[in-house]
């Protein structure tokens, strides 16, 4: 039930391998993650660097809500979401999510679920290097 | 007392502040502490509000020692 | 582009932490995995262990086909498949799939995918040990 | 020259045998390789059948060389 912003690198097979999900063991027949890496092009451009702004405290608070509704809904034996702020480089880490479950299809839709609402719910945002200039993105893509 | 106001991402950079403390006579909604923060702009639709780190509408009252945040649209996650 | 079957257990992390995945890495924006893990229940009764079948060659075969129709139906950057034989106890991991993409959609849909068709096309059947009796699996769960 | 047949998990239990090489004067089909295999028994329909290991129907052809394999729905991945 661990919700983590860091604004240092994070590998996510460490942070997974590192993580003893609740529940009994011998019950979790099943685990879903995702991982969000950045990327050097976004809309067509060369992206060098970017930075992921947030807001702390309420950052914290909304991603503790989502990962409380998505356990709530699917009766997770639990959820973990680890997310990067701060300077970025291409193929860092951005976001790691992970749901753990009794069954198959229960972890495959909240680990869905939790990376779909993060993106419309959590207040992070990105703004992004392109050589010497810089721009805020607007809004995120459909997919 | 006081509300405390926080301003977030590009919306900070075009208001060029990234928050202040106001005193709460005559506010009573955030939409009062936006006729503060920015009082020769409308509240446009694209920006959103929270009052002690929940979503909230602009119509929602705000009272004494309330910490009210403007941002624009999220953008975390991934591609 | 990886499929392996392996007769010894496996750790589904460091797979993936050992594994640098086709294409760009400064393109790959997501990572969906999936991992099963064998529970100490099914359908009720306590399992104490449970021997995993394959068909040499053909199981490779199917997988690979599996592999190769979500790479080719969402454009994925790569897709690997490792799936456990022999006699497992509970807590160890049987299978691990995992898709990487560009984007989020790609990387959960294709993931998906491989978990659900495994199930129905791979063949593997399991044996499970109820104490001092066995019993075959006679068909899959539904969710 | 010759069929080779393989048998799998409980059907392979319940016939006694994981498999033969079969002669292939008079097969023409996977059901005539399942006749030889099991005279006794019909080809029920939860039985699943292979050529060359790519899963096949009872009426695919069978010619010299090739590997028939007969199993029970499979059960891998995960709950």
């Amino acid at each position: 039930m661990t919700v983590r912003i860091t604004a240092e690198p994070f590998d996510p097979y460490a942070e997974l391998a590192g993580y003893t999900p609740r529940g009994e063991a011998n019950r979790i027949g099943a685990a879903a993650t995702f991982i969000g890496f950045m990327r050097d092009l976004n809309e067509g451009d060369d992206i060098t660097t970017m930075e992921l702004e947030h807001y702390p405290g309420m950052t914290e608070k909304a991603l503790e809500k989502l990962r409380d509704e998505a356990v709530k809904r699917w009766e997770l034996a639990d959820a973990l979401i680890v997310h990067r702020v701060g300077k970025l480089s291409p193929t860092d880490p951005i976001v790691l999510v992970a749901a753990w479950s009794g069954h198959r299809v229960a972890a495959l839709e909240a680990c869905r679920f939790l990376i779909e609402e993060l993106k419309t719910r959590a207040p992070f945002w990105k703004k992004e290097q392109l050589g010497d200039r810089e721009r805020w993105v607007e809004h995120n893509t459909p997919g | 007392m006081s509300i405390q106001v926080k301003i977030f991402a590009s919306l900070r950079e075009r208001l060029g502040s990234d928050g202040m403390e106001l005193p709460v006579d005559g506010i009573a909604t955030v939409a009062d502490v936006w006729a503060r923060v920015a009082p020769d702009q409308p509240l446009a639709g694209s920006v959103l509000m929270a009052v002690n780190m929940d979503y909230a509408q602009a119509d929602q009252p705000v009272v004494d020692g309330d910490e009210v945040a403007f941002f624009p649209p999220v953008t975390g996650g991934t591609a």
